[in-house]
């Protein structure tokens, strides 16, 4: 598996961002469509507040999110206190962390661009699916998710894209042990921190840079397919 | 660009200190200082590319001779005036003193999961020291697999401070501000190179009076009280 | 039996709707009126898929809505099928699957009619696998027609639903319609203006006029009316119902009797005994003073000039005309009517041709006999 | 005049048309058809907006698209007015910027109908300051109508435009694009269901059939076609170009001259020596053997049998008759022909009852004389 | 113009901050319009490597974006050189250079949200406008941009919030220089950065996330309208 021109370390630097990159997405993909749909169908009080919150982690500085996951995940903190004492879990350190750092970082690209293409959904359609009986979950699954889909999978692009790229949350709050939590930006900043490292990081940045290749190759892909099958192309 | 302008770009680590400084030196009359604090590598690359520094303070000395060897410096003026002690935390609450020298086992203080939090030796300054005063202790390949690298001296304190780490191994500036932690243990100063601070004058500031003014009164007598205060050591 | 009484104001200057009416229980109410008058407003608003501001809509008792006691039934529970009038095809799902959108949340144990009869009858067997961004104007409008009949509804509602479609397949479509509505019994609100469409299937006519009703109630007496905006049109005529007599399967002609006389008409598939409704447009009466021989025109009715009542054009004038009870109306010149010497109270012959009836298709059974 | 050739194949199994046809420099061209049979793809090549893959478009010599020379003249060059199926009005400009869309993009010195003319005939006047969101069906639909004739285009391609209108809307809106045709010399491809907007407005006509032309021609020739499936219509007629001779305002009549002789219709507006286009349909025509007398039926025209065809319906038969030059379809049950044992070559009266025209409309001017 | 609860440094790093963000976003709006229509619009061959190339910010690190600019625009690069020989312009260590880093840093987000928007653009209304006679450019003037606007605004909005937040690579860029290239996230780094510095740390995020709601406020405001000038509401 491993190719000549990339050290074991760094091997396992790719394998673990495409990791840490694939599992924020997913985690986050669910809630960042349920928080869209609350802000755009959503008329409750709290909304600005809900969508500055949802904002925050693109607002302060990366390290200030680590920080405050440190803060809420950490072994003494609200979150990681019950979680360690009752499932034994204990979460900074691990690639896990990375995901979940990386996951609170890009959730508000997610959000956003979910958000773009549920506003674009015709209500129309929506009135139709009712008036032939399909209640909310339904409709929902069958045709306004559908119908959402180039923007969930705009979102998860740039989440994707994104995510292989997260530096300073998951330094801040999963540290950098290689093998674990070492992702390939952790590796490329640390080159680039040493002098006369910046061949190396230059290697690592062109490899990020393959990947995102890669991911793009494949969401065009999909977004051909689901193009056809929106009957747009 | 007048001549009494004086930027200085100076490591994080020296952010407290220097705005001290910065103060007292308008206090005498002086125009205040620009200071800009970042990683002394971030500085030294911008350096390198033709930031307007007068001063650079760097953290660590391979990062001064990076723009010494790029001809960007007043050799001459280059000092180290200060120095620091690395030392072992522990958060407050959990600290019983650790007796640090050759083979002190600092693997089996650690539970299974426990790590020991420091600076990334890979880039951060206080992890290469960490490196070569574990390394000196001969413990440098039990513990290196259970370190938690963090990207500065400062996350690395958090991680102690927030009971993730147990032990964390940071500057002794760095500990004696924090609370959250207490010190255990002291490595012994010739179990890693000098920590030292060089400064120096840049090269276009060669005939900036104000910098060197300023320079000299880091430098001098008068500032070494304040450098105690904040908990470096003065150099010989 | 459908309910229906709405208030709403778009915007503060906006169009304002205040607009009451019944259907029945299972007929077919069409909603006619200009454009703009408010017709898919109603209709929105019967779907529940708009609150008006004030308003009930009760079916069979059942209240649906009623703001006075916060009564909302959400769409998704009302089963009343929508045709809309811009098709809302779901894009992402192909034909087929649209078509069975519907039919697979109905409700097991609903009836209506099959897949492939709607599919056959709509003629869109060969788009089932396609994507509806590629279906033209007809083909959209057809496919959206099947789906909201295949979800098995209990109160259909149409918004020009064959406006998109050429006369041979809305001739196909009509009896069909009019199928649904006897043999499942489906009461339909109907919004069209196509006269022949009210003529093939609605039961009751509600006719509107800038978000008020101007009149409501049955087809047969509406049509009769000289005074309602139908009687301008130059399809205007009254419709009446017949029932099959006799075939003359040589001859090529049914004959029909109705409450005056009997018609003779092209040959029609109706068993005898089976119940018709025809327009006889009041242009294609004539009359005559003296009974008239040597005309291709095979009937031939003893009629009593009731009235002449203006048309809206200068120089023509309606004729009513009472053919024992059946009222007709004639469409004449002032001129005939001047050169025949016309008055009320005087016997006439009224001549139809025998090919001028308009679009025919079984009436509702719900239709009395003729008397 | 307009030179239209198309080959176009929607995916390897999907659609695919192969039609041609030419239309008249300044008349109204008519595309008849069920739907799916391609009327709106052709409009869409004519305008630009779909690059077939064989074909040639000219307009007055200029190819605008010739696939074989690789011609292409982009649809914002071609100066083609266009009535979309969807109405496609911009949403986010109000009813009065999208009308005034194309106007502004004219070039300088293109007459046509001004803006508040345009306003008042399609009644949008209390629409202007409205978004194109909330209209209503029949109100978008003319909006887009607006929109398309103050763009000043040089042809105007109109499909279904007026589909969604109701028939006193239509009733103004047919007369005004007849005026446009004449007085803007524009020529007009008019995709429709109705056949009342052919009489009305159309030259020629281009009917099509699965992609195909079936026959294409001066509409006075293919409504007297029997072979067509025109001619299944209910509405089957010929239509008639005529002249106006003299008013009788005190009658109340108008009367007209046609090859065959004179006609009396209630009073028209137009003045003597106009031009005009009846039809006569099939079913409004009755023969008689004798002159008939005492009928409210103003119109008795001598006329010659020429054939009797068959209608389609099986009992049904279609009396080809000539009244001097001009061809005129009578539809008679097969029972009556036999009762008047009606043999060709047979003289006949035509009996044409003064009030049964289609919809009428003035015809082009470039109309030929009734000879 | 000051508050008291604000040291005189702080304040300067809310008005640079703000500054920061807002030329950001102009500066990139134009380009990422241009650039998303590219994207969607265009058939040429590089176009995934356009993608790739505008999603290389989120992919690698931000201080090597930094680095790269610094690269590029320093007084030794390719572009910096010449820039400060021919017109003496010196751009790093300026707020113009932190200005521009953002901006390179949010690129993607915009390109991303404006792609979204012009995707889901009716072709038919452009159709519609070429028959009544607009040019390309006219069209997509009068048509196609206010259509996709929401897509725009969605951009503005994230790069906005970005902007403020835009951390690695501006203090590698342009400095952390107060006054001048100091902007908050720089400034909170700088207190974290300093033992016992959090609660500074934790004021000035607070800051950052009530220019946040702020900004979000007006978005929400300027959405509505756009809304309603879309005939969607
Ligand atoms: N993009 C497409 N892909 C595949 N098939 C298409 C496409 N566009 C049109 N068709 C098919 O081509 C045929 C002709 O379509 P067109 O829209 O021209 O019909 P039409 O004559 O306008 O019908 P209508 O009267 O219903 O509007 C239809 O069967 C339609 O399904
Ligand atoms: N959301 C809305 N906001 C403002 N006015 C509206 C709205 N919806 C409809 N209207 C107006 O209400 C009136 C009635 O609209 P409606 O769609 O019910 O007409 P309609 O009878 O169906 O006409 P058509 O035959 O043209 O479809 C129209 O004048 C329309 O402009
Ligand atoms: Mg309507
Ligand atoms: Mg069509």
């Amino acid at each position: 598996m491993n190719p000549g021109w990339l050290s074991a370390e760094e091997w396992q630097a790719v394998r673990l961002s495409l990791e840490v990159a694939s599992r924020s997405v997913l985690v986050s993909l669910l809630p960042a469509v349920l928080v869209a749909w609350l802000l755009v169908r959503g008329r409750f009080p709290g909304r600005v507040l809900l969508d500055a919150v949802v904002h925050l982690p693109l607002v302060v500085p990366p390290v200030v999110v680590g920080w405050g996951l440190l803060m809420l995940f950490g072994i003494r903190g609200p979150i990681g206190a019950p979680l360690n004492e009752w499932f034994g879990v204990r979460l900074v350190f691990t690639s896990e962390a990375a995901a979940l750092a990386t996951a609170v970082m890009s959730f508000p690209l997610i959000v956003r661009a979910v958000r773009l293409g549920l506003e674009s959904v015709d209500p129309g359609l929506e009135a139709a699916a009712r008036t032939l009986g399909a209640g909310p979950f339904d409709r929902f699954l069958t045709v306004t998710l559908p119908l959402m889909s180039p923007g969930i999978l705009a979102g998860t692009v740039t989440a994707f894209a994104a995510g292989l790229g997260e530096f300073g949350a998951v330094i801040t709050f999963a540290s950098n042990i290689p093998g674990e939590t070492q992702t390939l930006p952790l590796a490329i900043y640390s080159a680039t921190q040493t002098p006369g490292g910046e061949a190396a990081a230059g290697r690592l940045a062109l490899i990020s840079f393959a990947l995102a290749i890669g991911g793009l190759l494949l969401a065009e892909f999909v977004a051909r397919r689901m193009h056809r099958l929106l009957g747009r192309a | 660009r007048a001549q009494d302008t004086l930027t200085v770009f100076a490591a994080a680590s020296l952010t407290d200190a220097m705005r001290d400084f910065a103060q007292a030196w308008q206090a005498r009359g002086n125009p205040a200082p620009r200071l800009s604090f970042a990683a002394s590598s971030a500085l030294a690359r911008q350096i390198e590319q033709g930031a307007p520094a007068d001063l650079f303070m760097s953290a660590d000395e391979p990062w001064m001779d990076y723009v010494q060897q790029r001809d960007l410096v007043v050799n001459a003026t280059r000092v180290s005036p200060i120095g620091n002690a690395l030392v072992l935390v522990a958060p407050a609450d959990q600290a019983r003193p650790v007796a640090l020298a050759r083979d002190t086992d600092l693997a089996a203080l650690l539970g299974p999961q426990d790590r020991i939090a420091t600076g990334d030796p890979a880039h951060v300054p206080v992890g290469r020291y960490a490196q070569a005063a574990l390394t000196w202790m001969g413990q440098w390949d039990a513990v290196s697999p259970r370190l938690a690298r963090a990207d500065n001296v400062r996350s690395a304190l958090l991680l102690v401070e927030r009971g993730e780490a147990p032990y964390g191994i940071v500057y002794s500036t760095d500990a004696a501000a924090s609370r959250g932690v207490r010190v255990v243990g002291t490595f012994p100063a010739e179990s890693h190179p000098p920590i030292t601070y060089p400064f120096a004058l840049m090269r276009r500031a060669q005939g900036n009076a104000q910098a060197r003014a300023f320079l000299a009164f880091l430098t001098g007598p008068d500032s070494a009280g304040t450098w105690r205060r904040f908990g470096f050591a003065l150099a010989r | 039996m459908l309910e229906v009484a709405l208030r709403h104001r778009f915007a503060a200057d906006g169009f304002s709707l205040d607009a009451g009416f019944t259907a029945d229980g299972a007929g077919v109410t069409a909603l006619f009126g200009p454009s703009g008058c408010g017709k898919s407003t109603i209709l929105a608003a019967v779907a529940g898929l708009l609150r008006p501001q004030a308003g009930r809509v009760v079916l069979d008792g059942q209240a649906l809505l009623d703001t006075a006691t916060g009564i909302f039934l959400p769409p998704e529970r009302r089963r009343f099928g929508v045709v809309f009038q811009e098709a809302r095809l779901f894009p992402h799902l192909s034909v087929e699957t649209n078509l069975r959108y519907g039919e697979r949340r109905a409700p097991r144990g609903a009836t209506g009619p099959g897949f492939e009869e709607v599919v056959a009858l709509l003629g869109i067997g060969h788009l089932l696998a396609r994507r509806p961004a590629g279906l033209s104007g007809g083909e959209r409008q057809r496919v959206a027609l099947g789906r909201a009949l295949l979800a098995r509804p209990r109160l259909l509602l149409m918004d020009e639903p064959l406006a998109a479609l050429d006369t041979t397949r809305r001739a196909e479509v009509l009896p069909f319609l009019a199928r649904l509505r006897d043999a499942a019994r489906l009461p339909i609100l109907y919004v069209t203006h196509a006269l022949d469409e009210v003529d093939a299937l609605a039961d009751r006519l509600v006719l509107l006029e800038a978000g008020r009703v101007l009149a409501e109630g049955g087809v047969e007496a509406l049509t009769a009316r000289t005074d309602l905006p139908l009687a301008a049109r130059r399809d205007a005529g009254v419709l009446v119902g017949c029932t099959v007599l006799a075939h003359d399967a040589a001859r090529g002609l049914t004959r029909l009797g109705f409450g005056g006389g009997e018609l003779l008409v092209p040959l029609r598939p109706e068993p005898p005994g089976s119940r018709l409704r025809l327009r006889l447009r009041a242009r294609d009466v004539a009359v005559a003073t003296e009974a008239p021989r040597s005309l291709s025109m095979q009937n031939v009715l003893p009629a009593t000039l009731e009235a002449i009542a203006p048309t809206g054009t200068p120089h023509e004038l309606f004729l009513r005309l009472a053919v024992g009870p059946t009222p007709l109306l004639a469409r004449v010149t002032r001129d005939s009517a001047e050169r025949l010497g016309l008055l009320p109270g005087q016997m006439l012959w009224a001549l139809v041709k025998s090919v001028a009836f308009g679009l025919p298709a079984p009436a509702s059974s719900r239709d009395g006999p003729p008397s």
